[in-house]
């Protein structure tokens, strides 16, 4: 299932909110649940080849995890490209226009 | 549009880039500093991800709440004007202690929101470096099992 | 004189022929309003009225923890509506719930083509109906929950029927809410016979008859334990109960219908609950709905 | 005419259901000691029927009190001195108990379930606001 990607853009601050679909199944989880451990551990945003967001996570973050951050420079029109990976390295990109 | 592809080599590279701060792309520290992600104590967490330990209360506004409505689904966020180049999140109520790392980039404003995991009622805490000195905020956060309603 | 002992044998009888037409849901409205201006005044100020409402909370928590001056439509997001440090996590969550995923899915079904060619849209040509359930069908003589009425448009179709609580039913009916919403939609329930009243009636003697081994009524907890603390939360309220549902539940990590969630409170009274799409459970739902009624339709929602 | 009978017959049933269950005491029917232990799970099995078909069947812990008589009389048979009731999914529940005391509770909660709803016949209007309930 795709990430959810929201980006508006105001007076030169854009807000970004994204809901990316994961189970993140900590380790303690994976065992009660006699599944593998699996999460996102990085996940990033970028913005005209820049990075505006960037993020290493753990097994601790909520499962389908969000993310809402901000950045400037960005204008409307724009796309944004946020790539997450997983502990089995699993990727996915997924892209959205800035409103 | 979803685009499934494997990085391999991302790990190499972000090595390669650790060495230059400031530089706009990728760093993973899952591979730069594997230690951070199994220390269970909060201040050996802060010493793998920072290299240092001593910080300043403040400067950094954290919102998490008192008591969490489930502890598998606590809203954290946190604000600060500091020109800081890393900021972490950490807890002291599961295994490990180390939630998130951001390498935070040149045009970024420091207002995020996560939502994390807590096994039980524990401390949160933000640590941010700027000009190579660590700020720090924490909140309890009381996480009660069960409740009511099957 | 015999004109006027004619007029008024008129009068008596066009009156009480309109009072039969219109007294259906007389009691009904009457105890709508009581529990509207019960609700107003337990959270007026819930400091003020410690002793009271609250004799079990601190002085300190009431100042601290609870909003007051709340009136009718604020009910609608349940203990949100009064427990501070839980509703700013319900709004932090709401700004990108959990559940968008389901509703995207919940239109697919809506529209995707039974093997006959038909659809669930070919039942519900407007999604956005959720407000009118349950509603009591007078020539089956017997109340039809939205859940109901799914699985009968299925079924009438030759596909099997989905399960009540969670998964395809709970998406479908996440999108249905959501256009329901959109369409600036209030919860909208009629009585109107002797057999629908008489099936409000009993939906509200379910709700106040203690039950299980705790011994406890559905009021026990959401009309006079509205707002009291248990351990950690603020039981939430019976007023607005039923107006956001589809839910996604923290505790559950998915969404239910309002079915699931009543059968987890009859549980919790430690007795088995009644089958989803039973009378018992179809009553209950009249009843709740009933009370509910010209709030707005605010689902699919978050709960904890 | 046999719509009429049984009809009747109902009523009759319910009626003398709304007797026995008003004047039903748990102290004296579930009493092992006095009435032996198959005595109470007959009770039991009578008074929970009852309930089960008024919808008025307690579970506690995921166990019905159905699932907790089956397991009784599975003990009664072996001699167990402990049951281990299945949950309503047929599963081995978390509720370990002695045989004895699981014949009184299953018994206690099959005359509980009727007498507490004929008691909430005349005390649930007092919780309704406007109705019987004051403030």
């Amino acid at each position: 299932m795709a990430t959810r990607i929201k980006a508006k853009v105001k007076k030169d601050i854009t807000e970004v909110k994204a809901l990316a679909n994961h189970p993140m199944l900590s380790y303690q989880e994976a065992k009660r649940a006699n599944k593998e451990a699996n999460f996102i551990t990085h996940f990033m945003a970028e913005v005209n080849g820049k990075v505006v967001y960037e993020v290493s996570t753990s097994q601790f973050l909520s499962k389908d995890p969000y993310m809402k951050f901000s950045f400037k420079g960005a204008a409307k029109g724009d796309e944004i490209k946020i790539t997450w990976k997983d502990l089995k390295g699993a990727t996915e990109v997924e892209t959205a226009k800035i409103k | 549009m979803i685009n499934r592809r494997n990085f391999l080599g991302l790990g190499l590279g972000a090595i390669a880039v650790a060495a230059i701060p400031g530089k706009l792309s990728a760093i993973d520290f899952r591979e730069t500093m594997p230690k951070a992600w199994t220390a269970t104590k909060v201040d050996d967490a802060v010493k793998e991800v920072f290299g240092k330990t001593a910080t300043t209360e403040g400067s950094i506004k954290l919102n998490a709440p008192d008591i969490a409505e489930n502890g598998a689904v606590i809203p954290v966020s946190f604000e600060t004007d500091l020109k800081a180049t890393k900021v972490a999140v950490f807890q002291d109520a599961n295994p490990e202690s180390t939630v998130a790392v951001f390498t935070i980039h040149d045009n970024a404003v420091i207002d995020y929101a996560i939502r994390i995991k807590l096994a039980k009622t524990g401390t949160v805490t933000v640590i941010a470096e700027a000009d190579g000195k660590l700020y720090s905020v924490s909140k309890l956060v009381k996480v009660t099992i069960g409740g009511c309603g099957g | 004189m015999l004109s006027r002992i004619i007029k008024s044998t008129a009068l008596i009888a066009l009156t009480t022929c309109a009072l039969n037409a219109a007294s259906f849901n007389a009691q009904a409205e009457k105890d709508k309003a009581e529990m509207i201006k019960y609700f107003e005044a337990k959270f007026q100020d819930p400091e003020k009225n410690k002793n009271t409402f609250f004799p079990y909370s601190s002085e300190d928590e009431l100042k601290n923890e609870y909003s007051k001056g709340l009136k009718h439509d604020d009910f609608g997001i349940g203990s949100y509506s009064y427990a501070k440090d839980a509703r700013e996590q319900y709004e932090a969550i709401k700004e990108m719930p959990p559940y968008e995923d389901d509703i995207d899915a919940g239109e697919v079904l809506y529209k995707k083509p039974f093997a006959n060619g038909k659809s669930i849209a070919t039942c519900f040509p407007d999604p956005a109906i959720t407000n009118i359930y349950p509603y009591f069908d007078e020539k089956r003589n017997e109340l039809i929950s939205l859940t109901q009425a799914i699985n009968e448009c299925i079924t009438s179709n030759g596909e099997k029927a989905w399960n009540t609580k969670k998964g395809d039913m709970a998406s479908l009916q996440a999108y249905m809410a959501l256009q329901t919403q959109e369409a600036g939609k209030k919860v909208d329930i009629k009585i109107q016979s002797k057999a629908a009243a008489e099936a409000y009636e009993r939906g509200k003697e379910y709700y106040y008859s203690q039950r299980g081994y705790l011994k406890l009524s559905c009021a026990t907890c959401h009309v006079q334990g509205a707002g009291q603390r248990v351990r950690n939360e603020k039981l939430s309220p019976m007023l607005g109960s039923v107006t956001h549902w589809p839910v996604y539940r923290l505790k559950w990590g998915n969404l239910g219908t309002v079915e699931r969630r009543l059968s987890g409170c009859v549980k919790d009274q430690g007795q088995v609950p009644p089958k989803d799409t039973s009378a018992e459970m179809k009553e209950l739902l009249y009843y709740m709905s009933y009370i509910s009624n010209d709030m707005a339709v605010d689902g699919p929602d978050i709960r904890k | 005419m046999k719509k009429l009978t049984l009809k009747i017959a109902s009523i009759a049933l319910l009626t003398s259901g709304l007797l026995h269950a008003s004047t039903l005491d748990v102290k004296k029917e579930c009493d092992l000691k006095a009435n032996g232990i198959e005595k109470v799970l007959a009770t039991a099995k009578k008074y929970n029927a009852e309930a089960k078909k008024k919808g008025l069947e307690f579970r506690r812990l995921e166990v019905n009190n159905s699932g907790l008589i089956e397991s009784v009389e599975e003990a009664l048979k072996t001699g167990a001195k402990e049951v281990n009731p299945k949950t309503f999914k047929g599963k081995p529940s978390k509720t370990k108990l002695a045989t004895d005391y699981a014949a009184w509770r299953a018994c206690s909660f099959a005359i509980s379930a009727l007498t507490q709803a004929e008691e909430a016949k005349s005390t649930w209007r007092l919780a309704i606001p406007g109705d019987g309930y004051k403030y």
